[in-house]
């Protein structure tokens, strides 16, 4: 056992992939000799070498392009996007080529993308987006959003595994915030699919994945020191796939469901899973479904703002007694 | 980073064998899309009609100059380059009329399909994106260490897009075995040239990406093969990215619903002169390569191909509704 | 009055705000000569010239992006993708540049992106698509989908008229079927955010937009005539803003909603709808809220498959059925 | 299309008063940023810091070269320009800060701000966005048949973009009146220029867009500026959009907490030797135009101006919460 960040767990994963399988490499912004950004891939390339820890020009849809390119063709690319709000650069190749290549032509296009997500670091507007949403709604595209360090490793592997096009989105708000006990000597393979259950509980369902697991297991403390309340908190871990037979099974045992996420309100991912809920457990609800999301604005960069925008755990609690009220 | 723009001598390298299987390709394509214009009008089309008339040539001779191994990602106007890549009339049918026999089982249209075996990569229609992906090719070939190369194809439009950038300028920087062919044919849609850029000479936009930068008259079939074959073999000898400038014109409107109102009948008259079929038929005749029987007997294999490949094809039956579920993932 | 298709109602509606402000102007790709790839701007080169009719190369990125700098010098540009689904390509420049000029800087950025929108035309997976809920997601777009001849140059000249940036998702399938007789002496302005009832009734709600209100008042006659239903069809006419007031008024009403988009079902907007209805009349509801939409895999080309995926009329009354009988 | 690498004569157009004025926005601009390295220490600098140290001389020198009513684009490294612009150091501060008060309420950070009166657009941070922006200004300027002109910066590294390549070819098309300087300092982050292209000199990018483009010594302060300003004017009178590169050196990391692994202490040192802001002195000394009173006389006025304005910024507050609400729409 030893102890290890989020962070580090990522870099595991990726190490042990790596060496795992000679057809998986890394390509991205400074990945190389700076070993990333945020030092995710530290020591990869004097490891792995220049032919497969690549440095790439700053060309997010060339990024993706090319990794789609090398994966029709056996690879496991790995596409490091500097920061996830870069990934908008690629939206046209990951949408229109890389999503419908399976479906439409019968080819297999086994990347992972993955970049550093979301706020609560002071990032402003164009460095702590949290932007599933905007790739959930395509086909052909799965989501994967970690909120330990355990999944972080344990689903970048799965990730680099699977024969879809993956995107990964790691919270670089819990990078070095998260520390966990992993075994040194066991394999970790979360699959993907399959949501954790954070919490026990029976009288409310929070759904929640990635840093939002976090706030809501505080405000699940809260409530049961506070209140007395037993809260269930469920991190989806993957958004596509869902899993809707976690969801629904914890929304028929607690019959009243909170939906958290980081991201804006309007058009973001609560609205599918109140729509999954009313056609799956509609007469299993005792109140209506209600969430807690981000403000519908850009993220300020302000401390005070952004902070204002974002969902806290105070937000949660206030929202879970209403529904515990009902 | 030259620039050769007079016919070649015919290259070495091609028996008359050679000759006359160039010479069945562009006369297949041509015959193809002639059938297929037939097929429009009788409604047994489903969506729109596109035609390479006039740049079978280019199409045809670059996809010839490679070798097997070697893998192409081709346009609207290169079912020449798919079919030299072994792609059956019978398949281009079959996807034009949306059958559930097709590559695609009727869920991509026209030669929107691809067999990496046979080495072609089918595009999509976002123009531009098929260079990055072709740089992903080429990537794992310099990765393996393998002796092949890829060929994208991009229109004098496409050139335009932001994918075509980026894909061009990532592959020169990693020195991949790419050879990009640029199809000047005067028009993106109804858009000429002179609209879509202020450069001059296509090949120069090459230069800007510090790779080897050619162009040639389309048009010139064995020119286009040998200048090809060059820039393959030295993609494929460790030198990087390559692009080729064919110069030739598309006779035809965008598609085949389109007036061309655009385009001028004197343009037209002059391009038709300048037939690449026409040129290379008389080409090999004088060179005494070929005798009109040869031709003829290649014409009648053609002629018969077609029209079984079109009987196969039509009596198919379009695809159950309920196969369009599946096959998102894996 | 003279009988207009969408069509022409739309080229109406663009003529009159070209000829109104001189700083309206247009640019796309083959607009000028050849009048644009549907011709609704045919004639619009020799009636405005060169310098407002502006044939750009294939740059969909920059078409966006020069928009949106005219706009802060306070021209009212209209950038026309040739399909929209080519403007997956600007999806940077939308949701990055554009969608935020207001917010983080005061910046006016009055732009309309229109384009050919939707299915049902054998156009294949690119050729095809209704991308409403790629945009849905970012605060600072409007959304705006008309369904009848008459919001079509209703909602173009508020668009051109807004102080926002509007998308404006024109359906090639309704271009030359939908006819209309349209006053000649009356300005026709569609406000944007005013949902329309397409069809009054009282047991149940069917909140659609676009191509899709058709399909829903062919289902509702039909449930009329066979079942004796009385079916309300609710024409959302623009996504951003919703018309909140006008969807939970006809829930309160009805207490069943069906809701019908041709989009794919996951993530799609049905899902943000379902969450508003249940936040705001929970209460009212007498049947889960339940949607009808197209399968999630992208738009395949044989007219068996895409007839299969695309949601019809046939499917409207089936579900319909399942909620009137709950 | 030619190329200067040769220090220009000082341009006949400057004055005296001019000169100095110059030599006050290069060392207020490293004041500035000296000054915010100070607060970036003590923790009151919400986010990172990105320097321009080495730089100061290209941007205020193209940005002097503009005239009222031309209006430009910066990058993080643009500070400089700004401040020529009419940026106010305590706006900058307040921005850095993240005050109430700043020109975007605490809303963005560091210098993603704008003022469109007089003359300055802010950046986004997606790289090669701000190119079509600024080719969409430029077009309301011909537009309208107003004579001004528009400027871009864009580094070695967004050259790589899609939207860089779609927005120069867009105003290169269109012949509108857009500068387009290129700012190659070496690296992109941690990446050199030979990992961003394989191309020998960024100003044959220019070229492929069929555009005029020149190279010059960006540490010269007055070689930039005589440069700069011709283009300018050339754009301004119909001649189309123009690049400049200019050949400088990005002497800090990419922001405060890089470590600077992969830049070597010789390559570091010999650019130090290389000052823009040195030289000029050097030369506007050398030259007579300036004694060192003159500059003196300069320093403490920029010392005086920046601890006021640090002062006016430390008061203020943040901005209320509830704030961050509205503005999103009209
Ligand atoms: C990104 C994108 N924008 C617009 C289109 C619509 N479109 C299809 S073909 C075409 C013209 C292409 O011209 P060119 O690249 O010169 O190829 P050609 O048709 O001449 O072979 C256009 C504008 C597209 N397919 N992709
Ligand atoms: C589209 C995009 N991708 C990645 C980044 C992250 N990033 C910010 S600055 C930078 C390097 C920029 O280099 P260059 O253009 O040379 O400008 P310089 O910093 O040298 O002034 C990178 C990669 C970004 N801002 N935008
Ligand atoms: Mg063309
Ligand atoms: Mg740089």
């Amino acid at each position: 056992m030893a102890e290890v960040t989020y962070l580090e767990a990522l870099r595991q994963g990726l190490w042990e992939e790596l060496e795992r399988d000679e057809n998986v490499f890394m390509l991205g912004e400074d990945i190389g000799e700076y070993g990333g950004a945020f030092k995710v891939t530290e020591g990869f390339l004097e490891k792995f070498g220049a032919g497969r820890i690549i440095d790439t020009p700053i060309s997010e849809a060339a990024i993706v392009g090319a990794a789609a390119g090398a994966a029709h063709m056996g690879m496991r690319p790995i596409a490091e996007m500097q920061f996830i709000d870069f990934i908008s650069c690629a939206y046209d190749m990951l949408t229109n080529y890389v999503a419908t290549a399976r479906y439409r032509a019968g080819l297999a296009t086994p990347i992972v993308v993955r970049g550093p997500s979301g706020g609560y670091v002071r990032g402003g507007p164009f460095h702590s987006q949290m932007p599933e949403a905007a790739f959930f709604h395509t086909p052909g595209l799965k989501l994967v959003c970690p909120a330990t360090a355990r999944d972080a490793k344990g689903l970048i592997k799965s990730a680099v595994r699977d024969d879809d096009p993956v995107i990964y989105f790691e919270h670089k708000f819990l990078y070095r915030r998260i520390k966990e006990d992993l075994p040194d000597d066991e394999e970790i393979l979360t699959p993907i699919g399959k949501a954790r259950v954070a919490r026990e509980g029976s009288d409310l369902t929070i759904i929640t994945w990635s840093a939002m697991v976090w706030k809501c297991l505080d405000a699940a403390e809260e409530l049961a020191s506070s209140d007395g309340a037993s809260v269930e908190v469920l991190d989806l871990r993957s958004l596509i796939p869902m899993d809707d037979a976690a969801i629904l099974g914890s929304v028929r045992k607690t019959n009243r469901v909170l939906i958290v996420h980081e991201d804006t309100r309007t058009g973001g991912i609560a609205g599918e899973i109140t729509s999954r809920i009313n056609e799956g457990a509609f007469e299993w609800l005792d109140a209506p479904v209600r969430r807690v999301t981000a403000h519908d604005t850009p993220i300020p960069y302000a401390p005070t703002l952004e902070d204002y925008v974002l969902p806290g755990a105070d937000d949660v609690v206030e929202a879970a007694r209403l529904l515990l009220a009902y | 980073m030259e620039s050769a723009l007079t016919p070649a001598a015919p290259p070495a390298d091609l028996t008359q064998e050679n000759l006359l299987e160039i010479y069945y390709f562009l006369r297949l394509t041509r015959s193809l899309e002639e059938q297929l214009v037939n097929l429009y009008r009788q409604g047994k089309v489903i969506g729109g009609l596109y035609r390479s008339l006039g740049q079978e040539g280019e199409s045809v001779a670059t996809s010839y100059a490679l070798r097997p191994g070697d893998i192409l990602s081709p346009l609207i106007r290169n079912l020449g380059s798919m079919l030299v890549k072994g792609a059956q009339p019978v398949e281009v049918l079959r996807q034009y009329m949306a059958k559930t026999s097709s590559p695609t089982a009727g869920r991509e249209m026209n030669i929107h399909f691809n067999d990496l075996d046979k080495g072609f990569l089918g595009q999509i229609s976002h123009l531009g994106d098929m260079v990055p992906v072709m740089a992903g090719i080429a990537l794992t070939f310099k990765m393996r260490v393998e002796r092949r190369v890829g060929m994208v194809y991009v229109g004098d439009g496409a050139m335009s897009t932001g994918a075509f950038h980026e894909g061009v300028n990532f592959a020169a920087v990693q020195k991949l075995p790419l050879v990009v062919v640029v199809e000047n044919n005067g028009y993106a849609f109804s858009t000429p040239v002179h609209k879509q850029t202020r450069v001059a000479s296509l090949a120069d936009k090459g230069r800007s990406y510090g790779i080897a930068s050619y162009t040639v008259d389309g048009n010139d079939v064995l020119a286009v093969y040998g200048l090809a074959r060059q820039l393959i073999e030295a993609a494929r000898s460790g030198e990087g990215t390559q692009m080729l400038e064919v110069v030739t014109y598309r006779r035809k409107g965008h598609a085949e619903h389109d007036d061309q109102r655009y385009q001028s009948e004197e343009e037209l008259a002059l391009w038709e002169g300048n037939d690449p079929i026409d040129r290379y038929v008389s080409r090999i005749g004088d060179a005494g390569w070929a005798t009109p029987d040869d031709l003829e007997r290649i014409d009648s294999r053609i002629e018969r191909e077609i029209s079984e490949a079109v009987g196969t094809a039509e009596s198919d039956p379009l695809p159950e509704g309920e196969s369009a579920i599946g096959g998102v993932f894996a």
